[in-house]
């Protein structure tokens, strides 16, 4: 008997064909994995169970849901189901709460929907079902806002919510793709302990093939809306046959062919660094409240190296980034790259700047979607004395767009023609047109797809190595930084905790957070 | 049978003192109902005995006694007596006196109190037109007792007792019952301010107010007229209308300008356009219905032909450029319209500026005389000598003509002074002073249940004393 | 709480004192004098001064600015130099017509608009709320003095049921009072609830796509009760300040409504006011509405931390 | 997806959806009709405007008189055509004071967020606020006399907040985007960055604001000549034919009938174009239509 079997579903929204004979089935207590690139319709199929659909929408096929045919049933009926018979849990715990309610009355509701007992009756099933969580009363009482809670807090208030009528089966579309890796394993943990305790059964769709690999029993691989690969967990990374499968596990796993050109002499050398904000008084009064975003962080990188920098969201990463790059003063400490410090009395130094270059994380936000690629690209000469013109100009451009394995006709688009991946690569671009000498890349392949960032990262091994780069590569994903870099530091809270040979250090971590950074980061299986 | 009535009026008094603010709207509550001079103007314009019954005229014209009524006392009961017809005069004369005709009393030697019931006034020239000085609104008496609260609570002798203010709304006045003369026919009387002529249309049609003295749409008088609930009363007023011209400087300093303006502008079309045909035409600047006016009408023929020819003789060049101010009452608002239109078909281009009463005032009015035209209604009685005023806003200085104006004040043989006034009307119709265009008319809309209304206006005022119902 | 308070009635008081320099200079440089329109065209020059004299208009401005800003903070705004009247008594009864006749407007406005915008927000694209919608632009354009004018003809002349327009005063009963403020408050509130209606719609459809509503349907909620239980609250900052703005436009703005209805309001209060050029009453309402004005934003501010409570300052 | 462009690829798609919205559509041929018309009246009225015709006073509509004839026996169709001048050219004056100030203000203020000149900014734009701006309309006629320039003036001060404020909220915004984060790590300036990368992405969000505030505008031009403190005679303005035909409307109801229809189909012309244009511009509102 499964909980859910989804057979032959085609779903279309608007006309446009999302879905292609989907088949997949989820049986109590066990937990299915359904991984894909973006697009590859994996929320749809969940929404569909839940009939959840955008406008338009249209569902052949069948679906079965803990004994009903969800395709025949009311709206009415539905809603009896949603909730008790199934739960679901959202991507973004951000705004997956009622910002105005508590999370008491957000998790009773569940219950209050479905059973007629007193609200009283039901802020104690909410708080059981909260302790269940791990979100126990004494710790976080039920009169809190989502608003005073942290990323993962939240998600396990939507996960309380979603459990608190012990629903056969519970959806989880992408929970961890917003957080930490830390708290990633945390709500992975507490997923699957609540699916071994209850017997329930949990359909768990993710991008990331090694935290589906990590806890799945069985795994469904999704391409372009259809299914190209079942199989249990145990065995199907060993018996793929899909090229797609196999094209994406290959790219998980991905690393970039390296050979290290590293001088001796330092090119950045960060020195005590102390940068704190002043956030705005709350009164007129009081003491304004300062944070330490980083706090006396000392590092060099030497020309040629590739250097990563790992550490919890709001550590002070970026801040690093932004005072390195000269944006913003550091109250105390020095950085000088090749002996020329980047802040001169109260000016940016504009000969450092010119030789400093930055690649950020979101390909659809760093570009003025206004301008053509040229623009875009040749935006950092600026700086320069005598920019290129003409000419000399055209074939700067035609040269870097080239380099990152784009055309040169392609200068005359506009950004919204490239998707994420080229533009990373106009991304890399923009930042090779001046030949810096130091590239920062903030989480550059972060919002991509594992195969478009394996893509990426062989460019950018390519790049650093003809043209000599050096690198300081900020990511929280490991396995990212591991193929990447030579040396790695390690943040906490301003700090640098930890520094060293990047095997070394992942490997043999000594500092603690290092540690259970490490563990907590998944793993696909050794033996693939 | 009803007792009360309300009454719709255009403006509001800004305050209820008539002895300290030109403002007719006070007048227009107050007169006669509830404050009273020694003299009073009838329905017709006559000068009536008021507190004051009877009076006797030295023979060198100097010395005024007044006899006045007996009995007669303030709302708030304190006799009325000589004392306060003393301090009434004495007040409006004094040196810090806010009085805004101050003028009525510049004549005035001195007041003496004979006994409680007689008040002797000398003069320091004779002045004919003394009685008819005191029957004006700013000449009423007023109790020393009760002088501090009049601008709110007003308290004179008259037929009717100041009863409540809403501001912005109306006022209420109930019957006085111990007034010492013919009591009045209504229990109370409410006047309500309506300035919006179309609200004062609705509130009529409507019912809300029973009357409307002076009602300022001539345009919805046919449907009043065609409506057997009400009636209309047509009658006159002191207002002569005019388009005064800036004698002072250039191009109206010239006289055949201003004659070819005079050519220019079409007395009936104005007439039709701005007042829908209420309204006589003048031809100087003198009231139609006073029994020494003379029609001069003729000396001023519409005839544009005429104007052009004329501005082609006095050499300008056209088109000529000047500038055209308008104060708010919609006879100057709509007669500007159609004098601008009526002056650029002979090639003078008016330029409209619409203004407020104080801007025309300190614009036009006074201080500079910064004006080229405007249009105005003098509503005074018998105003004609602001003519021999050389500083006046028309600058116009004829010094036959202010001879003419200083005798007539120190003749009393009426037959001279007819003479003489008709004179000076011709002087000025001659002389192409203003452009003069109509004598305003008085509309009242009333139920048509209502008697007692004054149909003609020879001051501002709204006396309701005689006003009553019948079936 | 209290320092947050403190801080804000701070910036509140200096706001207020710079719109009284602004309201006093302004007033200042309008030509015309006082004096010599309420003394009319026959006043003499000595009779003039005398009243200046007599209304304090000899004095210098930054004098008569000190006095009318002290006497304020005591509560004496000064005396109408055409009424003669404490101005703080023309204000409270004005008040008594132009308060009624806003919240009357304002409550008109909020029943309207609401259950129009949450009926639309709900049927999203169907024919009702395309027409609803197109009815509220047609609500939007209409001059709201010509919407007067309209129902004064239909309602006051034609059908009699309304009188045509002025204020009974509320010693006549509240009934009657409420009743001749009731075509001006339609009239007011016309224009008011279109607009409102449009903002609630919006601001639901808004809400309605966000993620947290999708929460709450997977718990079993119907489109309906999503809407009503967690889409309308969170709907209400955006239509919080559009009523807060309202408010003091309804305050203020009635003029022109006021004059079709010749009620004896603030506005026209303002008007006659200007145009006599009793300066001392233009200021001091001038100032009044503006304090209303900062009021009622001050209000909405924190109208906005009871819904929300991320606004609410903690600590 | 954030981005808001037109650019070629898109605007084939644009066209047809701006083809298939009705309100744009509607809206459009509303305003364009009255902007026609107004440029028709300068070079041709049915009649001319500044002579009168008082023997044919207060007519109603008929051959020769479309629409009727005021209480001067003027052409109602004509001052109708006027009338759209002087609203128009008000509106469209106002809202470019209104933009000209307003939104570099707001820029200014985005670009020193946080900082006192914000603060000052920003303070100084909701005492403007504060005040009731009818009231101030009357101050300026006041102090220099009722006039179309006037009234302009008095639109234009009220709609600089108006821009200020929406410039400077989405301008924050967009000082956030990595993309201006790159042109600040290519050394460009604050005033720079605001001229190349925050205007040309508000300009959008102008527009549709723009035809709001014109609408507005054109209703304030209507009460402000009402009032009598807009254009003088002989310029024909719609508010004061209302105000002008105000007594007669018992008895001559065209008088006031088409000068009101005039600003009611202007004004929903230009909200309805207002509403076309924000889905238009922005996706995320377009999926709220069907
Ligand atoms: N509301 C909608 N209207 C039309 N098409 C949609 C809608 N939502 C999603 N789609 C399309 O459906 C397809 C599948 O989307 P879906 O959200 O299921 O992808 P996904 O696998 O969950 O991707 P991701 O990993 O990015 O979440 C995509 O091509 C997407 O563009
Ligand atoms: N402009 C700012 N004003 C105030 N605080 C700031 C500012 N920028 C950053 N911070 C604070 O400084 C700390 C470090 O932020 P930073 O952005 O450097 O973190 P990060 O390591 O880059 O995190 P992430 O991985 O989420 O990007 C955080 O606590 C953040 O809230
Ligand atoms: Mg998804
Ligand atoms: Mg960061």
């Amino acid at each position: 008997m499964s909980l859910l079997t989804i057979e032959n579903l085609s779903l279309s929204i608007h006309g446009t064909a999302i879905l292609h004979d989907v088949s997949l089935s989820v049986a109590p207590g066990q937990i299915l994995g359904v991984i894909g690139e973006s697009g590859s319709g994996k929320s749809m199929t969940a929404f569909a169970s839940m009939q959840l659909l955008p406008e338009g929408a249209r569902c052949t096929g069948r679906i079965s849901l803990a004994g009903h045919e969800v395709l025949s049933l009311t709206e009415a009926q539905m809603c009896g189901l949603r909730g008790k018979a199934v739960g679901m849990v959202f991507q973004e715990p951000m705004t997956a709460l009622n910002p105005l309610k508590t999370i008491g009355d957000q998790v009773a509701e569940t219950i209050l929907m479905h059973e007629k007992i007193s609200r009283r009756d039901a802020m104690t099933r909410a708080r059981d079902a909260l302790a269940r969580a791990e979100l126990p009363e004494d710790r976080f009482p039920m009169t809190r806002y989502p608003h005073e809670l942290s990323g993962g807090q939240r998600q396990r208030v939507v996960i309380a919510m979603a459990i608190a009528l012990r629903p056969a089966l519970l959806i989880a579309d992408e929970p961890t793709t917003a957080l930490d890796v830390t708290t990633q394993a945390q709500i992975l943990k507490l997923l699957t302990r609540l699916v071994r305790e209850d017997g329930m059964g949990l359909l768990i769709i993710s991008h990331d093939l090694a935290v589906v690999a990590d806890m799945a029993d069985e795994i469904a691989i999704m391409q372009r809306g259809r299914v190209v690969e079942r199989g249990p967990a145990k065995t199907l990374f060993q018996t793929m046959q899909h090229p797609y499968s196999r094209a994406l596990l290959a790219a998980s796993t991905h690393a970039p062919d390296r050979t290290p050109g590293i001088n001796d002499d330092a090119l950045l050398v960060v020195q005590d660094v102390v940068r704190s904000y002043t956030l705005p008084r709350k009164s007129l009064f009081g003491a304004p409240r300062v944070i330490q975003a980083v706090r006396g962080v000392s590092f060099q990188i030497r020309r040629g190296e590739s250097l990563g920098l790992v550490g919890e969201s709001g550590c002070g990463k970026s801040t690093l980034t932004r005072a390195i790059l000269g944006l913003e003063k550091v109250q105390s400490g020095e950085i000088t790259l090749g002996g020329q410090p980047v802040f001169t009395g109260h000016r940016p130094n504009p000969e450092v700047r010119r030789r400093l270059q930055v690649v950020f994380q979101d390909p659809y936000g760093s570009f003025n979607p206004r301008h053509r690629v040229a623009r875009l690209v040749t935006e950092p000469f600026h700086l320069s004395e005598n920019p290129p013109q003409g000419a000399a100009r055209a074939a700067a451009i035609a040269e870097a767009l080239t380099a990152v394995g784009l055309s040169p006709e392609d200068q005359h688009k506009y950004i919204h023609e490239f998707s994420g991946g080229q533009r990373q690569r106009i991304a890399i671009a923009r930042a090779l047109i001046t030949r810096p000498d130091l590239i920062i890349l903030d989480e550059a392949v972060s919002a991509l797809d594992v195969q478009v960032r394996a893509q990426i990262l062989d460019l950018l091994a390519d790049l650093s190595e003809r043209f000599g780069l050096t690198y300081l590569f900020i990511s929280h994903d490991l396995s990212v930084v591991r193929s990447i870099t030579d040396r790695v530091l390690v943040m906490k809270l301003g700090e640098i905790v930890e520094q060293g040979q990047t095997e070394q250090v992942l490997d043999a971590p000594q500092h603690p957070y290092t540690q259970q950074l490490v563990a907590a980061a998944p793993r696909l299986p050794e033996n693939v | 049978q009803k007792t009360d009535l309300t009454l719709g009026l255009q403006l509001e008094p800004p305050n209820l003192d008539p002895t300290s603010s030109a403002a007719g709207a006070i007048d227009q509550v107050v007169y006669s109902n509830i404050f009273e001079g020694l003299t009073r103007f009838g329905p017709d314009g006559s000068i009536n005995p008021g507190l004051a019954k009877s009076w006797d005229i030295s023979d060198d014209g100097l010395t005024y006694t007044f006899h006045l009524v007996e009995g007669a006392k303030f709302h708030d009961g304190t006799d009325f007596e000589a004392t306060d017809v003393k301090f009434s005069l004495d007040r409006a004369r004094a040196d810090d006196s806010t009085n805004a005709q101050k003028p009525l009393f510049a004549g005035i030697a001195s007041v003496d109190v004979v006994d409680p019931a007689t008040v002797k006034v000398t003069l320091s020239a004779p002045d004919g037109a003394f009685p008819f000085k005191m029957a004006w609104g700013d000449a009423v008496i007023v109790a020393p007792e009760s002088i501090d609260g009049i601008a709110n609570t007003p308290v004179g002798t008259g037929a009717f007792k100041f009863s409540k203010w809403v501001q912005g709304d109306s006022v209420t006045m109930v019957k006085n019952p111990d007034y010492w003369g013919t009591p009045a026919e209504l229990d109370s009387a409410t006047i309500k301010f309506i300035s919006d002529p179309t609200a004062a249309f609705a509130a009529v049609m409507a019912g809300d107010v029973d009357a409307f003295g002076a009602f300022p749409a001539p345009e919805n008088l046919p449907q009043f007229e065609a409506d057997p609930r009400f009636k209309v009363l047509i009658g006159s007023t002191e207002g002569e209308t005019i388009l005064a011209m800036n004698n002072g400087r250039p191009p109206f300093d010239n006289k055949l300008v201003r004659e070819a303006v005079a050519h220019a502008i079409n007395r009936q079309e104005i007439i039709d356009g701005a007042m829908f045909g209420y309204g006589t035409p003048i031809g100087t600047f003198f009231a139609p219905h006073n029994p020494d006016y003379v029609d001069l009408t003729g000396l001023s023929e519409y005839d544009p032909e005429k104007a052009k020819a004329l501005l082609e003789e006095a050499g300008v060049t056209l088109p000529l450029r000047v500038k055209m101010t308008l104060p708010p009452p919609s006879y100057a608002r709509r007669g500007g319209e159609i004098v601008a239109a009526e002056l650029r078909a002979v090639g003078i281009e008016a330029q409209i500026e619409n203004v407020e009463w104080s801007q025309w005032l300190e614009t036009t009015f006074k201080g500079a005389h910064d004006y080229d035209l405007t249009i105005i209604s003098h509503t005074e009685p018998m105003d004609i000598g602001i003519y021999a005023n050389p500083e006046y806003y028309f600058q116009y200085n004829n010094p036959d003509f202010q001879k003419l104006m200083a005798d007539l004040n120190l003749t009393t043989d009426a037959a001279k002074r007819s003479e003489m006034l008709k004179q000076a009307q011709t002087i000025l119709a001659e002389d192409y002073v203003s452009g003069f265009m109509f004598e305003l008319p008085m509309q009242t809309v009333a139920n048509a249940k209502i008697e007692g209304l004054w149909v003609n206006q020879p001051t501002q005022a709204a006396d309701l004393t005689a006003v009553h119902w019948v079936d | 709480m209290i320092r947050y308070t403190l801080t804000r009635l701070t910036s509140l008081i200096l706001s207020l004192v710079a719109a009284s320099v602004v309201i006093f200079a302004a007033i200042e440089v309008l030509p015309g004098d006082p004096a010599s329109v309420m003394l009319g065209v026959n006043a003499q020059e000595d009779t003039l001064a005398a009243l200046r004299t007599e209304l304090g208009l000899d004095q210098a401005p930054v004098e008569r600015y000190l006095t009318w800003v002290s006497g304020m903070v005591h509560g004496d705004f000064g005396v109408s130099y055409t009424y003669r009247t404490p101005v703080a008594q023309m204000i409270v009864d004005r008040l008594q017509v132009s308060l009624p006749l806003a919240l009357y407007a304002l409550a008109l406005t909020v029943l309207i608009a609401f259950p129009v915008g949450i009926w639309a927000a709900s049927r999203r694209g169907s024919f009702a709320d395309v027409s609803v919608m197109g009815l509220t632009q047609l609500g939007v354009a209409i001059p709201n003095f010509w919407f007067a004018m309209l129902m004064v003809l239909v309602f006051a002349i034609n059908l009699q049921w309304f009188s045509a327009g002025g204020f009974t005063g509320w010693g006549e009963g509240p009934l009657l009072a409420i009743k001749s403020l009731t075509l001006p408050a339609i009239a007011l509130a016309l224009p008011q609830a279109s607009i409102l209606a449009r903002v609630m719609r919006s601001a639901l459809l808004d809400t309605l796509s966000e993620d947290f509503i999708r929460t709450a349907r997977a718990k079993g909620l119907t489109r309906r009760q999503a809407l009503w239980r967690h889409a309308l609250r969170n709907a209400m900052i955006p239509v919080l300040t559009i009523i807060g703005m309202q408010f003091s436009f309804l305050l203020a703005g009635g003029i022109i409504i006021e004059n079709v209805f010749y009620l004896p309001g603030l506005g026209r209060l303002i008007f006659q006011a200007i145009s006599a050029r009793d300066l001392i009453v233009v200021e001091s309402v001038v100032m009044l509405l503006v304090f209303a004005v900062v009021m009622v934003n001050f209000m909405v501010e924190l109208a906005y931390a009871f819904v929300d409570p991320r606004l609410r300052v903690r600590r | 997806m954030s981005d808001q462009s037109l650019s070629p690829v898109q605007a084939s798609s644009t066209l047809w959806i701006a083809l298939r919205s009705r309100s744009l559509i509607l809206g459009l041929v509303l305003t364009l009709t009255f902007v026609a018309a107004a440029l028709i009246s300068f070079v041709w009225v049915p009649y001319d405007i500044t002579t009168l015709d008082i023997a044919n006073k207060i007519k109603g509509p008929s051959a020769l008189h479309w629409l009727g004839t005021d209480h001067y026996g003027r052409d109602i169709l004509s001052m109708i055509m006027q009338g759209a001048r002087t609203s128009i050219a008000v509106a469209v004056l106002a809202v470019g004071i209104g933009m000209l100030i307003g939104v570099p203000l707001g820029l200014w203020a985005a670009a020193r967020r946080g900082s006192l000149l914000d603060e000052v900014i920003m303070r100084t734009n909701d005492l403007v606020f504060a005040f009731p701006s009818l009231l101030i309309a009357v101050m300026i006629t006041s102090a220099f006399g009722p006039s179309a320039t006037n009234a302009i003036i008095a639109i234009g001060i009220f709609n600089i907040p108006v821009f200020a404020r929406l410039t400077r909220s989405s301008a924050l915004s967009l000082w956030q985007r990595d993309y201006i984060l790159a042109a600040r790590v290519a050394g460009k300036g604050a005033a720079r960055i605001s001229w190349e990368h925050i205007l040309p992405n508000i300009t959008n969000m102008m527009i549709v604001q723009g035809t709001i505030q014109f609408s507005l505008g054109i209703l304030a031009e209507a009460g402000l000549s009402y009032v009598g403190l807009g254009a003088q005679p002989p310029t024909a303005s719609w508010g004061r034919m209302l105000a002008d035909s105000q007594t007669f409307i018992s008895f001559a109801p065209h008088m006031a009938l088409f000068p009101g229809l005039a600003i009611l189909l202007t004004v929903l012309g230009l909200n309805l174009m207002g509403d076309g244009l924000r889905d238009l511009f922005d996706p995320k509102l377009r999926r709220g239509r069907t």
